[in-house]
């Protein structure tokens, strides 16, 4: 195990005990004990945690090898088979095939709900993270930070070019900014970003605050850089107000990546194809530096879980992102495949609505029901493993993750009827607890995906053993949003909230926040300690001071508990052997397809 | 005398018959077991003659109508022993292929529905022409030419018309003569007719039969005619055998029958018709039921209905007896 | 021409009850493609914004109107969840059905009608008897089901074929089957049983008695005059051809009009869905309209009537 | 019959007179109300015992099932999931969350058959009513019922269903009256025609004229005479709605989890094909013996009460 840096950092010793975690030899918790025994502080501990779970950060070179993820405590140890170097250099041509487990979206970044694979084909952002997580580059040539925080200066290379051919200048990327400013539906993720101006072939982002969290949302999908003149024309009506016939990023895409798009059937498939006049990239990490391998590639949407994997192992489609739980295992001993696994992707959060507060009003009401939930049994259960217990709003391989959350929201059903009992709940006759008249009995509306609809089912099963009946309501995906976004007691009681992200911090202030009701804060509740957590972080100019705020924000969560966090599971991608230099790293939501070619 | 006796000589005529029956058995298998509908069954039909088989329904006339073409519904009705024999050839032994040959070309038949007899779907043309091409080597123009002649010949109007007509645009007469023209188009030896007016108004029963009558002596074809009906059996038979629960009671050429039956069973059948004599047209019912299949008398099977039954007549089956060239099953015929 | 005026008037009431029954319908549980189309983030107030801007929030009988008015003028509009052209995606989604459905529907005619006539020919030999248990068998399993079985053994444990998508003929036979399979088994019954009926008619003993084979006496005059009741169902078998391939589709990742309608009604896309249930209404009406024609034309004695 | 006695000597008078008695006794024995003869030719349609035999099973198993197992649904067990049949304590195994697959089936085919049986009943209720009314008042009451009657049941059910369960959001509720809508129309059409062959008959024209009212008629004379055919086609057409909803929960418009419904096991239990099909297979199995049996039940009584197909279930029995 290459934990060099954090030889040099902590000494032998904690370099040892960081190799024996990462062999299985320490679960996280004797881990982060006998770390505390070595002197290392909390935070420190929490990045050699999160250091670990990715060997990329460990040994921070500039291979493209797989990233190999972390294990967590409950996540067995995965396994990419190394991939074996091609007998011949890069081919030319052929389509890439790609599974993909989610509906694919409209290919604006400005207007769209969510951002598929093909973002990353079609646009570039102004940087990226490389496989060690750290900033590089992208669509700019380089860029820096003033001392004091409050200005971002971004090199914009000469002579760049969008897909129709307009020029991308630093101009036209400043205007793009100030267009998400004023358009984007989701600018609210960088907040203390004032203003954007060009300056010659310079982007200058002044910030109303130093803010370390600054860069996160300019790599998003969301952030993508386009050609704003072609996507004005199309979307926006002559008053300057949003056009929703617009047929930007339905019908064309104007972007600045390698591949153009081709063809969007929602539901169905999304193609697009390469863009012969694509000018290279900047990204120190990509080895292409000119127009793409691959002649186009398709996203396929395969929503039947049971399908993904056989498809792949059928030829019917070369790569995959996230196979069906359980198919995992068999996709691992299939020795024309290779897995790679990235911890904690994405979880399970539990929206109480806190208008209804005869029901979820009081913080012993809502710690009884956590208590409750047998997290641990419906991560084997229900993910095979493939992911893991929450205690807080963070994942555990985040940088900033605090472990002391665990602390709470431990599976104990005495415990959990112990404070229901506090809370005033009596057990009624038929086994639903009753309080001042009010049964505690409720709406519980969650999203038709079989994963979801297994957590929902194994959450309200347990709680109907404190005596809680929470009764199932499975809607369209759409339907759950306006369900949950209505004001007040117009929102359902409660909801299963399926959280995709993998940078929890930056976004998940926007699901705890008072500023926020109701949407997206769906739980509607207010909590001083988690505004005031957020006010500082968005004020924080240091590592130390962010790692500060956002402890606090974890423990504000997890002790008053606006959602109940349950389990975070895994992103898995499959590739079939003859795929080469298609690398999904645990810092980038999707695979970049620039370095993509197939063999033979 | 035994039972397997020939028929009795009964015309004038000595040449060889065209038909000859002999002791036909045709069984009909039930839950209960299986029982004779026909029950040793002879006759000849001679050249240019009309035989009419009478009877009451359900007697057998039909089934020995159908075991002749060989069209019986087997299962669950089949011939069980007999012989049927044309021109030289036993019919019930002929494989199917040659019984097909025989069908239509030497021996037709026609049917006592003309509506559910006909195919819906088919018009008339289309039919006559396909039966025409099967048997004879014929154009499409030759066969129209000669169903166009033969729909002439049996009286239908336009008959280029009708051609191309489908059978619900016709009216029971014209389809009839539809059936009949069909039947006749290959020229067969013998036309054996069920019960051809049975279903048709009173008007256009007697054209039909007249056509019959007027095309079997036109063609020099013989005529198996079945009927119930006494005064058909008065205008156009030659010879009449009468049939009663699947056997033959008595044959004799049609004069002598109406003259001189010598059966009980057919004197009550000639004292059921409407007399011209009679005042009122009274009829004179037969006392009683043909006996059901299960339930055979083991003596004369018109025994329980006879008002002249001995003794004999309920514990030995009659014997076919020839009498002055009429032959007859009764042990104790009487004068009429 | 009055009967073919009554019908097309018929007709066309039928579609404007439709229309109006499938308007009403969609929008009873409330809510809307608006969630889907804007992002999670996106405040009420952004919202109500967007409904308004789409006239969804105007009462519902003149939205109808504004979109029968539209759709008088072939305007079909678009996908409230992708903008898409409704009228691209009717192009693109339907003639992935009609591949679906004719394959289907061919096979309920190629397969089942022979196997009836087999059935009815051989009648309580071993062929009859394996023929109606496949028959009962075909009826009893459901699709969705049967479905998921052909998946696991010809795609999962054999790799013959593959599991989903669009549109290669290989990617054809699981759905085209499995949507089949019912109207086979129906088809069997039907035509077995009306065989059987035909050949006990007088009719056939006169066609015998002129000596035709027992070939074209099966095979023409029996089957012709069969077929009327089996045409006369066809128009039923396409009925129910389409409202499986809301099943089929989904399972089978086809992309054709059912998976759309189906998604499209799960995510309150008002236009696409009322759209897509009315060419499905109409496919089934004109289908039935179709039937008639066919019966009347199989049938003579129905011809000048 | 004693025209034929004239004469006879009394030996054949005394056989006569046995005879006739034989045959009245053979009469007497061939003579069987319309209820025997329809309860022989049930015994001797193997279909339709096969069928009662089939849904005496599928009933005992919804109904005696949940109460002998004590029908907890519910309750999972993270250690034990994915256990194949025959193992300890779960005949059937358990499922992704360790629930007893068993207890689940049976409750599924109580769901399914309590299902059916509200279709069945709703479609029998206003299929009878709007099948006389129309059938009786003839004009424009009839055509108005009839187009209804005939747009619903050339309507795609499934599509139907997507859009009541679509608008009313899902449940079992409108599962119910979407397929019910559809059966209704089945039943109200053939009502229909037997109310206008009735109509025409001797009883109903002789009590018309006898000056009865028309309620008097169609309760008296008309109901009692179209129940049999109702009720024989409304049999056939539970399989329709065991199918039905069984498909519609399928695609998760049905019953809500964890309400267990069959559909919607065989889709939860899909994507553990390769590693237990049984979480699949069982409950798909017993929506085939479900619909089996009630379609067997359905066959075999139209066979043996609708004249048309007399003819044809008489000859078979005599094979």
């Amino acid at each position: 195990m290459g934990n060099s840096w954090i030889r040099d950092e902590y000494g032998p010793e904690v370099a040892e005990l960081a190799d024996q975690y990462q062999a299985n030899q320490l679960d996280r918790r004797a881990f982060m004990k006998r770390l505390g025994m070595t002197g290392v502080g909390v935070a420190a501990a929490a990045s050699i945690l999160a250091a670990c779970g990715d060997d990329e950060e460990a040994a921070p070179t500039t291979t493209a090898a797989p990233a190999e993820p972390v294990d967590s405590d409950e996540a067995p140890a995965t396994t990419a088979a190394p991939e074996e170097p091609a007998a011949t250099g890069p081919t030319q041509g052929g389509t890439l095939r790609e599974g993909y487990n989610r509906d694919v979206s409209k290919h604006d970044p400005l207007t769209t709900n969510w951002y598929d694979p093909a973002f990353f084909a079609i646009y570039e952002a102004i940087l990226s993270n490389d496989p060690s997580g750290a900033d590089v580059p992208q669509f700019a040539s380089g860029f820096s930070v003033s001392d004091d925080g409050l200005t971002y200066t971004f090199d914009i290379p000469e002579g760049k070019l969008s897909h129709s051919g307009g020029t991308i200048d630093a101009e036209a990327v400043a205007e793009f900014y100030r267009s998400v400013q004023a358009f984007s539906f989701i600018a609210g993720l960088a907040a203390p970003v004032d203003t954007y101006e060009a300056d010659g072939n310079t982007v200058i982002m002044k910030m109303k605050n130093p803010w370390i969290g600054a860069l996160g949302p300019h790599k998003t999908g969301y952030w993508r850089i386009l050609n704003i003149n072609t996507w004005k024309e199309s979307t926006l009506n002559a008053d300057g107000t949003l056009n929703p016939e617009s047929s930007y990023g339905t019908e064309f895409a104007d972007g600045t990546g390698p591949f153009t798009h081709e063809e969007w059937v929602p539901g169905s498939h999304v193609s697009v194809s390469r863009w012969a006049d694509y000018p290279g990239s900047n990204t120190p990490f990509f080895e292409n530096k000119g127009p793409a391998y691959l002649d186009g590639i398709r996203w396929t949407v395969i929503t039947e879980e049971g399908q993904r994997a056989t498809q792949l192992e059928n030829g019917d489609i070369d790569t995959l992102i996230n196979p069906a739980h359980i198919d995992i295992s068999r996709l691992e001993n299939n020795s024309d495949l290779t897995v790679i696994r990235h911890p904690e992707w994405s979880g399970f959060h539990l929206a109480m609505n806190r208008d209804y507060d005869e029901l979820f009003g009081d913080v012993l009401t809502r710690q009884g029901l956590s208590h409750s939930l047998d997290r641990e049994g419906m991560v084997n259960a229900i993910l095979a493993g493939n992911g893991a217990a929450t205690y807080g709003p963070f994942p555990t391989t985040d940088r900033q993750y605090d472990p002391a959350v665990e602390q709470f929201n431990q599976f104990d059903v005495d415990l959990a009827n112990q404070k229901l009992d506090e809370a005033g709940w009596v057990m009624g006759d038929d086994g639903v607890r009753v309080r001042d008249g009010h049964r505690f009995e409720f709406r519980y509306l969650v999203e038709d995906e079989s994963v979801q609809k297994n957590v929902a089912a194994a959450v309200s099963a347990q709680f109907a053993k404190v005596g809680v009946r929470a009764n199932l309501n499975v809607v369209d995906r759409g339907l759950a949003f306006t369900e949950q976004s209505q004001p007040g007691r117009d929102s359902v009681e409660m909801s299963l909230f399926f959280w995709l992200w993998p940078i929890p911090l930056d976004v998940l202030i926007l699901f705890g926040w008072s500023a926020t009701i109701p949407v997206p804060n769906f739980s509607h509740a207010v909590e001083p300690r988690i505004d005031d957590a957020i006010a500082a972080w968005q004020q924080s100019a240091t590592e130390a001071e962010a790692q500060a705020a956002s402890s606090e924000f974890q423990l504000a969560w997890a002790e008053q508990l606006p959602y109940l966090p349950i389990m975070n599971q895994n992103a898995t991608f499959v590739h079939h052997n003859k795929v080469h230099g298609w690398q999904p790293f645990v810092w980038n939501l999707y695979p970049y397809y620039n370095d993509t070619w197939i063999e033979g | 005398m035994s039972t397997s006796a020939a028929p009795a000589a009964t015309n004038g005529s000595t040449g060889a018959p065209v038909l000859s029956v002999r002791n036909l058995h045709t069984a009909v298998a039930t839950p209960e077991g299986a029982f004779d509908v026909v029950r040793d069954v002879s006759f000849d039909i001679q050249p240019n003659e009309v035989l009419c088989l009478v009877g009451e329904s359900g007697c057998g006339k039909t089934i020995t109508a159908l075991s002749i073409m060989r069209l019986l519904p087997t299962p669950p009705v089949r011939i069980t022993s007999g012989e049927i024999v044309f021109d030289g050839s036993d019919l019930t032994q002929m494989p199917a292929r040659r019984v097909r040959d025989v069908r239509s070309e030497r021996i037709s038949m026609i049917f006592q529905d003309p509506l559910t007899s006909l195919d819906p779907v088919f018009t008339v043309g289309q039919v006559m022409t396909e039966v025409i091409r099967t048997h004879r080597d014929a154009t499409k123009a030759e066969a129209r030419d000669m169903s166009v002649d033969i729909l002439r010949a049996v009286g239908l109007p336009a008959p280029e018309e009708r051609f191309d007509s489908y059978p619900h645009e016709l009216s029971g007469g014209m389809r009839q003569r539809v059936m009949i023209a069909t039947a006749l188009v290959l020229d067969p030896e013998i036309l054996i007719a069920d019960e051809p007016t049975t279903a048709l108004d009173v008007t256009v029963q007697a054209q039909i039969l007249e056509r019959l009558r007027q095309e079997q002596q036109d063609r020099h074809m013989s005529m198996l005619l079945i009927t119930h009906d006494l005064a058909v059996v008065a205008s156009i038979a030659d010879r009449v055998a009468v049939m009663y629960a699947g056997e033959i009671v008595e044959e004799a050429p049609v004069d002598e029958l109406f003259s001189n039956p010598r059966h009980p069973y057919t004197q009550g059948l000639l004292r059921a018709l409407p007399h011209a004599s009679r005042k009122r047209r009274e009829l004179v019912p037969i006392p009683g039921l043909v006996p059901p299949m299960q339930m055979m008398p083991p003596g004369c099977r018109f025994a329980p209905r006879c008002p002249h039954a001995l003794e004999q007549c309920w514990t030995d089956h009659p014997p076919h007896a020839v009498e002055a060239g009429v032959g007859f099953r009764c042990f104790n015929p009487q004068p009429f | 021409m009055k009967r073919i005026a009554a019908r097309t008037l018929y007709t066309l009431i039928v579609l404007l009850l439709s229309s109006i029954a499938v308007f009403y319908a969609i929008r009873l549980s409330g809510g809307d493609a608006v969630s889907a189309r804007l992002p999670a983030s996106a405040s009420y107030e952004e919202r109500e914004e967007f409904r308004e801007l789409l006239g969804l929030n105007d009462p519902v009988h003149e939205q109808y109107f504004r979109y029968m008015g539209r759709l008088l003028t072939f305007d079909l509009g678009k996908s409230l969840t992708n903008n898409a052209d409704i009228f691209d995606m009717l192009t693109e989604h339907g003639k992935n059905s009609l591949v679906l459905g004719a394959a289907a529907f061919g096979l309920v005619f190629v397969i089942g009608v022979p196997l009836g006539i087999l059935a009815a020919v051989r009648r309580n030999s071993w062929a009859d008897g394996s023929v109606m248990t496949f028959s009962v068998a075909g009826m009893a399993v459901p699709n969705f089901w049967l479905a998921l079985l052909t998946v696991w053994l010809f795609a999962s444990t054999l790799g013959w074929l593959p599991s989903a998508g669009c549109c290669s003929t290989k990617q054809l036979i699981l759905p085209a089957v499995v949507l089949a399979m019912e109207g086979i088994a129906l088809t069997v019954r039907m035509t077995r049983s009306a065989m059987l009926e035909n050949l006990g008619q007088d009719f056939v003993r006169t066609l015998r008695a002129g000596g035709l084979s027992e070939a074209s006496i099966i095979g023409k005059h029996v089957l012709r005059n069969a077929m009327v009741p089996i045409i006369s169902l066809a128009g039923l078998r396409i009925g129910q051809i389409v409202g499986y391939a809301l099943v089929v589709e989904t399972i089978f990742g086809w992309p054709g009009l059912g998976q759309v309608l189906v998604n499209a009604v799960l995510r309150r896309d008002y236009p696409v869905a009322q759209f897509f249930s009315l060419v499905l209404i109409a496919i089934v009406v004109l289908s039935n309209w179709a039937a008639d024609v066919g019966y009347t034309v199989a049938n003579p004695r129905l011809r000048k009537a | 019959m004693t025209a034929a006695t004239e004469g006879a000597t009394p030996a054949v008078e005394a056989r006569r007179l046995d005879w006739e008695d034989r045959l009245l006794e053979l009469e007497e024995a061939q003579h069987v109300t319309r209820l025997q003869r329809s309860l022989r030719r049930m015994r001797h349609n193997r279909l339709l015992l096969l069928g009662s035999a089939l849904g005496v099973v599928v009933l005992a198993a919804g109904i005696l099932g949940p109460w002998v197992t004590g029908g907890d649904y519910v309750t999972q067990d993270f250690q034990d999931i994915h256990l194949p049949p025959l193992s300890d304590g779960h005949i059937f195994g358990t499922d992704v969350l360790g629930r007893d697959m068993a207890v689940r089936v049976f409750v599924g085919i109580r769901v399914s058959l309590t299902v059916a049986a509200g279709v069945t009943l709703l479609a029998l209720a206003a299929g009878i009513v709007l099948g006389m009314v129309a059938g009786y008042l003839r004009g424009w009451t009839d055509r108005a019922i009839g187009g209804a009657v005939d747009f619903i049941w050339g309507f795609p059910l499934i599509l139907l269903a997507v859009l009541f369960v679509g608008g009313m959001g899902g449940g079992l509720f409108p599962v119910i009256l979407a397929v019910g809508l559809v059966n209704t129309a089945a039943i109200a059409r053939v009502v229909r025609g037997e109310v206008l062959t009735l109509s025409q008959r001797e009883f109903v024209e002789a009590a018309r004229a006898g000056g009865y009212s028309s309620m008097r008629i169609m309760w008296r004379h008309i109901f009692p005479n179209i129940l049999a055919p109702a009720f024989v086609l409304a049999s056939y057409y539970v399989a329709v709605a065991v199918i039905a909803e069984a498909a519609l929960s399928f695609i998760g418009l049905g019953a809500q989890p964890p309400t267990p419904s069959l559909g919607q096991m065989v889709a939860d239990g899909r994507n553990y094909l390769r590693l237990n099909h049984w979480e699949s297979t069982i409950p798909g199995i017993a929506i085939v013996l479900v619909v089996l049996s009630v379609s067997l039940i359905g066959d075999g009584l139209r066979d043996v009460f609708d004249p048309r197909l007399r003819h044809e279930a008489k000859s078979v029995d005599e094979q």
